[in-house]
């Protein structure tokens, strides 16, 4: 049941504009500064205990640095987000982050909004940042392990005609089915990997952060 | 959580502030981005080294900044590497017009963040070359993880590397070296106590009164094995072993490829210890060991090492990679030749590593 | 307990043989009665330097022994002043006919075991001096107490006689620099956590998890008073005003008369700080405090005495005079001069304090 | 009721032979070893956790030395003794019992036995000796505190008539108490005195290792 030109309106459902964009990133910011010590537990548990500081750390410049982002276009807004994860996040984390905001960004240069299709180019675009850098496969137990099944499964929705709003709530619900898969894998990418047997059993660090900010992404529009 | 801090989130600054005002003959430190640099820099038509990673490691790598050894330090939060605009500044700050040569410890977040960085300076037109150092034997596999880590060969790769950049090596032969030094050297740590990240408050790992964590690296990570702690020989005698046992090691790294100008794979191998061979020996403290406890190891290092018919041809005993205030140990052995010999001799003048000037 | 040793027993043994395995260049090690000397011993017609005291403070004294600082060294079991046999030994292995100066830390058994060496020595016919270092605040009385402990100004005396004696001071002014130095350097420490000795396998003492033991020495004695955990710039602003407000201090000490053939009380004083004066600021750990927490220290420690108008000309930041394993540090503040600073610039390679060489 | 010549025989009563001396100091070095860990301790509460631990390994050494001092005089057992303190004990007990035993080993030169009044001036001797090496007064928490009531308890004895067991009974009875007497008081020598009030309440660890060694000087002649 669609109405006529319900898409073209800034904040409407199957739109993804830059007020959203806004909205997402401060939601993600909240949900990390939430999440800030669960992060850093099961950091400590098989990396170096730091994870959710470092991201609350690079999230709260992000949303400090809104109201000056608001105005430009998404593209913008992303790069902008991108290069102060870099240069406040550190860490791999910091790198692959700021790589996935950047990249994403360049595909949505000069967009003041998005619809299905955009959206997940520029999801694939980051998906293929965080790769190109970060050199994981699906499996390794890794962020990419949420971010790989959330992109796969926005396209599969948007394919079938979802709306913005329900491709990302399908695109959700296998990101977290991802994180939790994380558990029994063996970790082979970053300091988790050095402990390779001793990894399984616990939930991926980046994974989880990755799914926390995936989330705020369908809040955002809902 | 005991520590000689104040707030958790100004120990980086905090501590650079003091080293500044300690050691302003050596070195400057500038502050957003953050890194140390020595204070005669640019030195003209040397090729300029930096290093990085996260703080929590101290002494290394702003104590190592000083003419003979690095031009700049990039450090990162605690046990967080750094990020490429700290990078990018100081290799902008340092840079003499030879190029830059950024020796860089095997961990995703710090090849990442430097990958990061050269892109940046290369952008800019300057020459630069990045070197890991992957040395840690506790991790085995280099296909299914994110390979060895680095560890002490590192110190040891900036001091020699640091001494050939003063003797005019040039980029290329530079990179050769350090990329040389790193395959010939060899480390494995063990931890008695967890340390305590300052930001979290609490120990990262708990470690029963008679256990120890063998195989760590030097970011409070768990290591490879728990077990009944053991005497500083017995230690020493696992360390030492797992090194001089340590077979072949062939991994890829990324390299920058100047004519292509693009990253290409580049296999590389570590050969095994053989007997006769010359080594310097390395036993690093993790913060917390007092001296008169490494010298105990060091005893048994050099014992194995006779045993092993390895000929100690230079030591080196003190806290210089550090996990904060970890009780613990590292070993790290390094095949030596009559050039790096040399290159090791030759005057170093930094705050935590200095002689000959 | 968690160290890295096999036997208490064994400590100190294993660990001058880890040393003498480590800096054969710098450094030989005679066992039974045990003491550390120049490789290059007897210097001929220079003074030579002997200090010792219990061992569990490395680097100090065995890691001062070497060119431009001390000719020998007398580590006595842990904590435990050192014996007169080890002191006669090392005079007759080190002194180059130029006669010996002792420098000794003021606890009643160091104090006592110098003399007794010195007795023996005198009646060898060879010339000695025992100068005594008594720098520690934290003691505030010298008529009812032992007087003041000596800690940090001890080494800083070592470097600057050793340059002294280099330069070819003779036994009598080399003397009296140091008794100059002893008097114009004042100290104060604290811990944070307490050290073990291997021995006994407990904690000498109990601190809470947010408490401090303030005005401590380095053998794990309990300090003046205990009081709540502070930030690390309060806990410098408290050593660093204890040093600077502590008024003039007088005590007798007890010389060798080389006329009369016995001992003599002589009084001595030191004033105090005033402002306008150059100074050395030196920030020590205990053993187990990583070298960053010791810089943010020392950040704290200049700002006070620019605040208080003390000109810091030099300074030394590092875990120097050690108590094993504790958690904590001391600041010491000297009053210099050019003769003094020209003096501490002067080469030394030593295995701990090395430059110029 | 005395017996004719009862102080002539080697062993008796009223003489100190060199074989009580033997006796003695291996009596000595029992319970040192015994009470190693309280010396420790109380060298814990108020000094640097060694005593027990220091004063033992002296006294293992000086007891695996006894066979090859049992046919000296007493003078060289005792100078022995001393000589073997100083080079192992080292600390401020070492200085000052090595300093006791060969002061008080000058004074028994020669002596293949000792009566009561040359066991007072031997004694004498030896404290005369800590004073000048330590230069600790009655009264400032030292072993000086056992050891000053002890030689004078001794004397008065001796003075009265006492045989040689009945007078080292007497003294060890005035060492107890010295011990006792520390307890209160404010340390003015040594590690202790830095503590200043805060060394009340503690009993000295040198006034007690000195009165396990004067028990045992009783023990060697009963
Ligand atoms: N090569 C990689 N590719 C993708 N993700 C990675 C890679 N290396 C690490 N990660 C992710 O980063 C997370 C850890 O982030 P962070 O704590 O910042 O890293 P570190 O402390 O190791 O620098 C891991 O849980 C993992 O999800
Ligand atoms: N100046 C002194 N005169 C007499 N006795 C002293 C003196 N100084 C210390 N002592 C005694 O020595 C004991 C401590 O011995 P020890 O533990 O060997 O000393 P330290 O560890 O201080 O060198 C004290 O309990 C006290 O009885
Ligand atoms: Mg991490
Ligand atoms: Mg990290
Ligand atoms: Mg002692
Ligand atoms: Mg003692």
């Amino acid at each position: 049941m669609r109405r006529s030109e319900p898409q073209l309106f800034v904040g409407g459902c199957d739109l993804f504009t830059r007020a959203h964009v806004i909205r997402w990133l401060s939601l993600a910011g909240s949900a990390i500064e939430e999440n800030k010590d669960f992060l850093t537990q099961l950091d400590a548990a098989i990396g170096d205990a730091e994870h959710g500081i470092s991201m609350a750390r690079g999230f709260k410049k992000v949303v400090s640095q809104l109201p000056t982002m608001a105005d430009k276009d998404i593209g913008s807004i992303l790069k902008g987000t991108g290069m102060l994860l870099i240069s406040s996040v550190g860490g791999a984390s910091g790198a692959l982050y700021g790589t996935l905001f950047v990249k994403a960004g360049n595909e949505a240069s000069g967009k003041l909004m998005l619809d299905v299709s955009e959206m997940a180019t520029v999801l694939k675009a980051g998906l293929a940042g965080i790769i190109e850098r970060g050199r994981a496969q699906p499996g390794e137990k890794t962020m990419v392990d949420a971010l790989s099944p959330y992109v796969e499964a926005f396209c599969r929705a948007g394919k079938g005609g979802a709306s913005m709003a329900e491709a990302l709530e399908q695109a959700t619900v296998a990101a977290e089915q991802g994180v939790k898969d994380t558990i029994p894998m063996v970790a082979q990418k970053g300091r988790a990997s050095y402990l390779a047997e001793r990894s399984v059993g616990h939930q991926d660090p980046g994974a989880t952060s990755m799914c926390l900010i995936l989330k705020a992404l369908a809040q955002a529009v809902s | 959580m005991k520590k000689l801090i104040n707030r958790p989130e100004d120990v980086v600054r905090q501590s650079l502030e003091g080293m500044a005002a300690a050691h302003g003959d050596i070195l400057k430190v500038h502050f957003e981005p953050n890194f140390v640099y020595r204070a005669d820099a640019p030195v003209r038509n040397k090729v300029a080294i930096i290093s990085g990673g996260g703080s929590g490691h101290e002494p290394m790598h702003g104590g190592f900044v000083g003419k003979g050894m690095l031009d700049a330090a990039c450090p990162g939060e605690i046990f967080t590497s750094p990020t490429p605009d700290q990078m990018l500044e100081a290799t902008r700050m340092v840079h003499g017009g030879s190029g830059v040569l950024n020796i860089v410890k095997n961990y995703a977040g710090d090849v990442m963040n430097f990958e990061m960085a050269a892109e940046l300076a290369l952008s800019e037109g300057l020459r630069v070359a990045n070197v890991m150092i992957d040395d840690d034997v506790a991790v085995k596999d280099s296909l299914h993880t994110q390979g060895r880590r680095g560890v002490g060969t590192t110190i040891l790769a900036e001091k020699i590397c640091g001494a050939a950049a003063d003797k005019g090596y040039d980029l290329k032969r530079l990179a050769d070296l350090c990329r040389r030094v790193g395959t010939r050297g060899r480390s494995m740590g063990v931890a008695l106590t967890s340390c305590t990240v300052p930001s979290r408050g609490v120990p990262t790992f708990d470690l029963g009164n008679s256990e120890m964590e063998i195989g760590i690296g030097i970011h409070g990570e768990p290591g490879r094995e728990r077990r009944p702690l053991a005497s500083a020989d017995a230690i020493a005698e696992t360390l030492v072993l797992s090194i001089v046992e340590d077979a072949a090691y062939e991994r890829t790294v990324r390299d920058w490829d100047e004519t292509k100008g693009s990253w290409v794979d580049v296999e590389i191998v570590s050969e095994p210890f053989m007997a006769g061979e010359p080594v310097l020996a390395f036993v690093n403290g993790m913060g917390g060991t007092p001296s008169s406890e490494l010298y105990i190891v060091y005893r048994k290092v050099a014992e194995i090492c006779e045993k092993k018919s390895l000929r100690i041809v230079r030591s080196l005993v003190g806290s210089y990679a550090t996990s904060l205030e970890m009780q613990g140990c590292s070993v790290t052995l390094l095949k030596m030749d009559e050039e790096t010999v040399n290159l090791w001799d030759a005057p170093v003048r930094t705050a935590a590593l200095r002689w000959g000037v």
